[in-house]
């Protein structure tokens, strides 16, 4: 078992190396943070004298160099734009994604969940399309389109709603709604099927021939082991939506790691992107690795097999 | 008296989408079964066997439905009960007992909860009761020192006690009759002959009747008293077991004692030849006649009727054939070798 | 010299015309005698993210963003503001220039504050040029010989030759951050880090708190010399349109930034938005490359026959609502030196036969046209218009720094046959324009335009200490691009930004009232009506 | 056990069974076809290859004469010349409807295209060759998973420039990766498979191997990943282009109409992203609900016959 978490652990790295080295190198290849500000009134030198602040002068291997040293010693580097360190930045926005994503995940499960059990349960039923038109739904339209539309009819036309920012509960209900259905479709796939695997599983047989009734052996029995995958999707989610919330987060400007991200993007603030990147990775390699070795622990098979 | 299961000409087919296709699984199937009685079936997969027991318990996975026969079960008539008057049969007087051992137990639920629950829910134990209860179940189907085993999960658990338990799980409800489908086929040798000598044994204690389900002659031989054998949906040839391993009448029959492995002979398994029939595009007349080594003209235009060989015994062959009373009745030399044979296991 | 009393006369007039036009407010201010009350809460939807960097003047970057912070938080010695380009008096009472351009001695207001309460001293005046390290710091540290400390309110900057553009460096907020005022103290105490996170300055508003890059809450500073009339303003950075406009339609924002320009129509029958169309960049057209003998470009004649076929009006109409303006040069007439020039004729017909004497009687194909992002939909709009004089070509979309980068690569990134619409901000000098688009090496000029002779006059200008020399220089460049069509100016876009009922506005430029600078300070100046200073 | 020897008999002669069994999978499909998905998709999709047919006008075009934002037919003062109203080019917009459904279902198709056969590839590659090849493929996998999509499509912007076409490529680039591990995965447990192992002892070379035994075998989980692929590539593009990287105009894709009409939403010209927007809806809604149709016609894993 520990040689198996060695080596899981072993292959995370390599695949945070390589995520590192891309987003380094394909964030200096499409433009350069300094010309950004280059308007008429900035000066050449200006110019140079940014470049050498923010150590752009530098080789890029040095410069790869420094930013690997860094983050091994959990050192970002230091946003251009807020000439912060980009953690502080990350730990700062980190509530407010939080709190987004965590709603979202709220509503996806409210929206994705029943639909796959009816739709599991139920199969081909008008329960079962209806289930599934409302959780593709959110799949089918573009974010930012179901986002302007609820701020037109809620916000505009109703008034009920506030259009947008960080605030009370008011100002999380269109965000997490518009954020959490995109995901909702995903969920009830993985319900459905997970569903449906498990409904035909030995011990639900088993559970039905013991004469359990119905509700016992789908809402306890099926159920409790159809939601093992579907947290691990949520959990994964979850990352996504922290990390990558960036279109949901830009239209209700919602002062998230999403904005951050896109804002770093358009600016080329370098340390900011590859720093929130390489953030959303070792998220999203730890949370890999923790299923890997849960699954490992549960089947042994895995553990012998690669 | 009336028998405790009687299925008469029981059809089960499986209509699939748009209903352009229908695979008829089971297509009238009768068989009787007394109290403390056992009962193997066999044939090749998907020949019906299974199907045949999820119609009694009346749970085929959709889109499988019962169309035609009827199944009493101590004079109840099971195929009109709905599922909720059938869940009170379930467990209470029907249980099962599933092929894969290391599957049939839920793997969150503690050993404790699923073998209570059939307790819990027919006979309304709870508290120390229900726990008297589970204990003596383990202690019953050899699990040692139950009182801590019982909190444990499935996966703590080898093989062979999982299947134990799933038989505890089978006695909770107290049943009149317990299905076991193939129950022994992912154990090993030595494990599995244990297992059967635990149900023959539980079998003796509480006078619950079995229908066997395998493709395993030598289980057959070592527990059973009747005999079905199925093909295509149909019961073939039925009657006792040693009517049926002495003189077999129906070829396939004969074809599976054949596949059998004599004892101490070098020769490997003998497989059939050819394929089982696909239950939606039966061939006209008798569905075995293509694989049928002693096959008449009329096998392939008309269907065999059932023909009564003596007693219980039946047969459904165009070469079959009522018998004189004087038939032989001694246990013959390949009888003897199946013994034999059951004692090492297949 | 007369030249230079001119401007030392200017900078005073300046000062005496702020106080005539500010007659209104001052007035009210000084009958109050500081007892304006600020009341109520102003909310102004930013259109981009808060860069933290833009709360610190001592790393000005030069962009004209920095400035809608600088105004709210920091005090600057002179300033923009309402039409004087750089020589309002702010902190300073008094700014004396000399003929010579040698010295610079400013005298400050008595009883000046920071927002912690600690007195600005000469000191802080000192250390904040001296240490100043954003745009422009090195050609103010190279021509400075020395700051003195007269008395404390009086200080003289000495330089080491006349230093002509000091006024506009010291005095323009979208340019440089050098004459303004930060505590040296409490700086040098936090750094410039800490300082980002909880900016001190002597601004007429204080920093309560901020999630730095999306929100900034801010109090009246109740010491400012000058009157505040709003107790509450934010500053939230909402960077999708769409959103800002429904903030406004529903009064949770109450000033916002930037409007698209196809919406303009219909924000202008919207009874409680008021549009405030701020004359901002101009847009012009430009040929890589032209000077290849090859490129068809290279004839004077293809080129204005270009400028013959752009329809300036119909492109202002459908881009700014018709609220730009459509000019004649592509330097803002604003700017100083700017060189006025009539506008341009709109005939296709003789465009025709211009291509035609040329030798392109059918036209030609330019492999693209690309336009500063995201202004697609202008670009676009050339392409239909150049199409009249069978001018073939297809929209070349890009994003910004992807622009932004090529455009730095010089005429390797732009291969074959292309042009480019590009633009500029608003402010700056004309010399600054010229230097970083037109000229020769310049970083958006490159190696893209490159004509001898006026970069020749350049040099002449930039080497010159002589006012009228320069003037007259400073014409002869602008000329000399306008009349070969070197640049094709289209149009001075309008930077559209709208007010929200609760603002007590006649006129939008009751708002916006400063020419240099797309925002709307002064902050102090802003009103709310008073329904709306009255609610909670 | 006595009958499973038949089942390595029927292996030993070929393959043949696999692809006739794959056939009749494959005929199967034919009945009962879902009738909904098919009744939004069929009509789109003939739009979209007559669009220079159907359409009024080019929509590329302002159309001459006509203003900009004309309403549509049904509010006051509508142009007739302009069924749906006109954009902010004075463009017809039902034209750019029409010829938008081209453009997104080629973005859709193609880039699902592009991805399923990298991601496929790949994925079989790592699966059948294991070892350092596999191990290459997998860190790479992850990584990409990390990566943002958005960062990716810049850059590849800034090295191939806009275009529809290396939009296409910019979203098959992005979305290969869950086409990689899915396909790998059944390839490992194929490989476990008696007539893959047969074939290999049999001295079949890994070229033939994979094209008889493993990619057959394998199409039917790429096409049901394709199908849900579809709509997630025409809803990434129209993201695209609310973030200014999509297809560029004047080409009319509904993505981009949708992120270019979207301030007029807020004063009250609502048709000029809504109507998009239903049509990117509608196709989307089929094509997933498609997805779920060819995934329990083809995948046997969820099949409950």
């Amino acid at each position: 078992m520990t040689q198996f978490i060695i080596r899981r652990t072993f292959y995370a790295l390599i695949s945070l190396f390589i995520l590192s080295v891309t987003i380094f190198a394909i964030v200096r290849l499409t433009g350069d943070p300094v010309t950004m500000l280059a308007e008429p009134g900035a000066r050449a030198e200006d110019l140079d004298r940014l470049r050498a602040e923010w150590g752009l002068d530098r080789s890029w291997p040095v410069q790869y160099l420094t930013f690997a040293k860094n983050v091994f010693t959990g050192d970002l580097g230091k946003s251009f734009n807020y000439q912060m360190p980009v953690s502080t930045l990350y730990f700062q926005r980190l509530p407010a994604s939080l709190q987004l994503a965590l709603a979202a995940t709220f509503i996806s499960f409210i929206i994705g969940i029943p639909a796959g059990l009816i739709s599991a349960v139920k199969v081909n039923s008008a329960w079962d399309n209806a289930g599934k038109v409302v959780a593709l739904f959110g799949l089918a339209v573009p974010g930012f389109w179901l986002g302007l539309v609820m701020i037109l009819i809620f916000s505009v036309w109703l008034g009920w709603l506030p259009t947008s920012g960080q605030g009370g509960i008011l100002h999380l209900i269109m965000p997490s709604v518009a954020l959490g259905w995109y995901f909702a479709a995903s969920l009830l796939r993985l319900t459905r099927s997970s569903m449906l695997e498990v409904m035909r599983s030995e011990y639900i047989k088993l559970a039905r021939l013991k004469g359990l009734p119905g509700y016992v052996v789908i809402a306890v029995h099926a159920f409790k082991n159809a939601l093992i995958p579907v947290l691990t999707l949520a959990g994964i989610n979850l990352v996504v939506m922290i990390n990558a919330g960036v279109i949901i987060e830009v239209i209700f400007a919602w002062p998230g790691i999403g904005r951050l991200l896109y804002e770093g993007i358009f600016q080329r603030d370098f340390p900011l992107v590859q720093g929130v990147v390489i953030q959303a990775g070792i998220m999203i390699v730890l949370i890999n690795l923790t299923i890997d070795i849960l699954y490992a622990y549960i089947d042994p098979r895995i553990r012998l097999a690669k | 008296m009336t028998a405790l299961l009687e299925v008469r000409d029981l059809q089960a087919h499986y209509v699939s989408f748009g209903g352009e296709r229908v695979v008829k699984a089971v297509e009238g199937v009768s068989f009787t079964l007394e109290e403390g009685e056992t009962l193997g079936v066999v044939g090749e997969s998907g020949c019906g066997k299974t199907t045949t027991c999820q119609a009694i318990v009346n749970l085929l996975p959709p889109p499988g439905r019962i169309v035609g026969g009827s199944i009493a079960f101590a004079g109840e008539e099971l195929t009109r009960k709905s599922q909720r008057e059938m869940r009170h049969i379930r467990g209470a007087q029907i249980a099962m007992i599933l092929q894969d051992p290391m599957a049939s137990l839920n793997p969150l639920f503690s050993i404790y909860r699923q073998v209570s629950e059939p307790a819990y829910y027919h006979r309304a134990l709870r508290g120390r009761g229900l726990r008297e209860r589970v204990r003596e179940l383990l202690n019953a189907v050899r699990i040692p020192s139950p009182a801590m085993r019982m909190r444990e999960y499935p996966h703590q658990m080898s093989g062979g006690m999982r299947q134990r338990i799933v038989g505890a799980i089978a006695l909770a409800g107290g049943p009149r009759l317990i299905i076991a489908d193939e129950p022994t086929t992912n154990l090993d040798v030595t494990i599995q002959a244990q297992y059967l000598d635990l149900l023959k044994e539980l079998q003796d204690k509480t006078g619950v009747a079995i229908i066997f389900i395998t493709h395993n002659l030598g289980i057959v031989a070592r527990m059973c008293d009747k005999l079905a054998v199925m093909y295509a949906g149909k019961i073939v040839e039925a009657g006792t077991v040693r009517e049926l391993f002495n003189a077999p009448r129906h070829p396939y029959t004969k074809a599976l004692l054949g596949s059998m492995p004599k004892l101490g002979s070098k020769e490997k398994l003998l497989a059939i030849p050819g394929h089982p029939p696909d239950l939606a595009t039966l061939p006209p007349g008798c569905a075995f006649h293509p694989r049928c080594p002693e096959a008449l003209p009329t096998c392939a235009t008309a269907e065999p009727p059932e023909i009564q060989v003596i007693g219980s015994w039946s047969a459904r062959c165009w070469r079959a054939e009522p018998q004189e009373i004087s038939a032989t009745d001694a246990t013959t030399d390949s009888a003897k070798d199946i013994h034999a044979a059951a004692a090492v296991g297949d | 010299m007369p030249g230079i009393k001119i401007t030392r006369r200017t900078v005073l007039t300046s000062a005496a015309f702020g106080a005539t036009v500010l007659s209104v407010p001052f007035v009210r201010g000084a009958r109050a005698a500081g007892g304006v009350v600020p009341k109520g809460k102003m909310t102004l939807a930013w259109h981009t993210n808060i860069a933290s960097r833009w709360l610190d003047p001592q790393q000005h970057d030069g962009t004209a963003s920095p400035d809608n912070f600088l105004f709210a938080i920091h005090d600057g010695l002179i300033k923009n503001l309402r039409d004087n380009k750089y020589g309002h008096l702010a902190l300073a009472e008094h700014f004396d220039f000399p003929a010579d351009a040698k010295s610079a001695t400013f005298r400050l207001r008595a009883g000046l504050k920071f927002h912690d309460g600690s007195p600005i001293t000469m000191e802080d005046v000192k250390w904040s040029y001296e240490n100043y390290r954003g745009s422009s710091a090195k050609v103010l540290h190279e021509k400075t010989k020395g700051v003195t400390i007269v008395d404390d309110r009086t200080i003289r900057f000495d330089f080491t030759e006349p230093f002509l553009d000091f006024p506009i460096l010291m005095g323009t907020g979208n340019l440089c951050g050098a004459g303004w005022v930060v505590p040296a103290k409490y700086y040098q105490q936090v750094g410039k880090d800490g300082f980002l996170q909880k900016p001190i300055g002597a601004g007429p508003y204080k920093l309560v708190s901020q999630v730095p890059g999306s929100k900034l809450v801010l109090e009246a500073f109740e010491d400012y010399y000058r009157p505040v009339h709003i107790k509450h303003f934010e500053i939230i950075g909402v960077p999708e349109a769409a959103t800002r406009l429904a903030m406004i339609e529903r009064e949770e924002a109450d000033i916002l930034y930037l409007v698209e320009g196809q919406l303009i129509d219909r924000i202008k029958k919207n009874s409680k938005i008021m549009l405030a169309p701020v004359l901002s960049g101009s847009w012009w057209l430009e040929f890589p490359g032209f000077q290849d003998p090859k490129n068809p470009f290279n004839d004077k004649r293809v080129r204005q026959a270009v400028s013959l076929a752009v329809d300036r009006k119909a492109i202002n109409e459908a881009e700014s609502g018709g609220m730009g303006r459509v000019s004649g040069n592509w330097i803002n007439n604003d700017v100083e030196d700017a060189l006025d020039w009539p506008e341009f004729e709109f005939n296709v017909a003789k465009a025709k036969e211009l291509m035609a004497q040329a030798g392109h009687p059918n036209g030609f194909k330019v492999d693209w046209l690309t336009v500063v992002p995201n202004y697609f939909s202008r670009g676009e709009r050339v392409i239909s218009q150049l199409k009249a004089i069978g001018i073939q070509t297809r929209l070349q979309t890009m994003e910004r720094g992807v622009y932004l980068k090529k455009m730095e690569g010089g005429l390797k990134e732009w291969p074959g046959l292309q042009i480019i619409m590009n633009a500029t901000r608003i402010g700056g000098s004309w010399a600054s324009w010229y230097e970083g688009m037109f000229k020769c090496g310049g970083f958006q000029g490159q190696d893209m335009i490159c004509v001898k002779d006026l970069d020749a006059k350049f040099d002449q200008y930039q080497k010159s200490f002589n006012r009228e020399e320069r003037k007259k220089l400073a014409e002869e460049i602008q000329r000399g691009i306008l009349e070969n069509h070197y640049f094709v100016p289209v149009f001075r876009h309008a930077f559209v930004n709208a007010i929200g009922p609760r603002i007590k506005a006649a006129k939008w430029q009751d708002v916006f009232p400063t020419i240099t600078s797309g925002y709307a300070y002064p902050w102090e100046d802003i009103e709310l009506k008073e329904a709306a200073a009255a609610q909670k | 056990m006595a009958f499973v020897t038949e089942q390595t008999r029927a292996a030993l002669a070929g393959s043949a069974p696999i692809l006739a069994g794959l056939r009749r999978r494959w005929l199967r499909l034919a009945a009962g076809l879902p009738v909904v998905p098919l009744a939004i998709l069929i009509p789109f999709v003939l739009i979209a290859v007559f669009a220079n047919v159907v359409a009024p006008y080019d929509p590329t075009e302002p159309i001459p004469g006509a203003k900009l934002f004309e309403p549509p037919f049904w509010a006051d003062g509508a142009n007739p010349a302009a069924l749906l109203g006109t954009d902010f080019q004075g463009r017809d917009i039902l034209s750019r409807l029409i010829y938008g459904a081209r453009v997104s279902l080629i973005v859709g198709v193609m880039g699902t295209i592009v991805a399923g056969g990298v991601g496929t590839t790949l994925g079989i590659m790592a699966g059948y060759l294991g070892g350092w090849v596999d191990q290459v493929i997998m860190r790479i996998t992850d990584a990409w998973l990390a990566l943002p999509a958005l960062v990716f499509a810049i850059f590849l912007a800034t090295m191939v420039g806009p275009s529809m076409w290396n939009i296409i490529i910019i979203l098959g680039a992005v979305y290969w990766t869950r086409y990689a591990r899915v396909i790998r995965g059944e390839v490992l447990s194929l490989r476990e498979r008696e007539y893959v192992k047969l074939a290999e002892i049999a001295g079949a070379s890994s070229a033939r191997v994979i094209l008889r035994h493993v990619l057959p075998n394998v199409l039917n989980s790429a096409m049901v990943l394709a199908s849900l692929t579809i709509g997630v590539v025409i809803i990434a593009e129209a993201s695209l282009s609310f973030l200014g990287v999509g297809v560029p105009p004047p080409e009319p894709a509904w993505g981009s109409m949708l992120a270019d009409g979207r301030s007029m939403l807020m004063v009250g010209d609502w048709w000029l992203t809504v109507l998009p927007g239903l049509c990117i809806m509608m196709v989307v809604l089929a094509t997933q609900l498609m997805g779920d149709w060819l995934r329990v016609r083809l995948d046997p894993q969820l099949r409950n016959l």
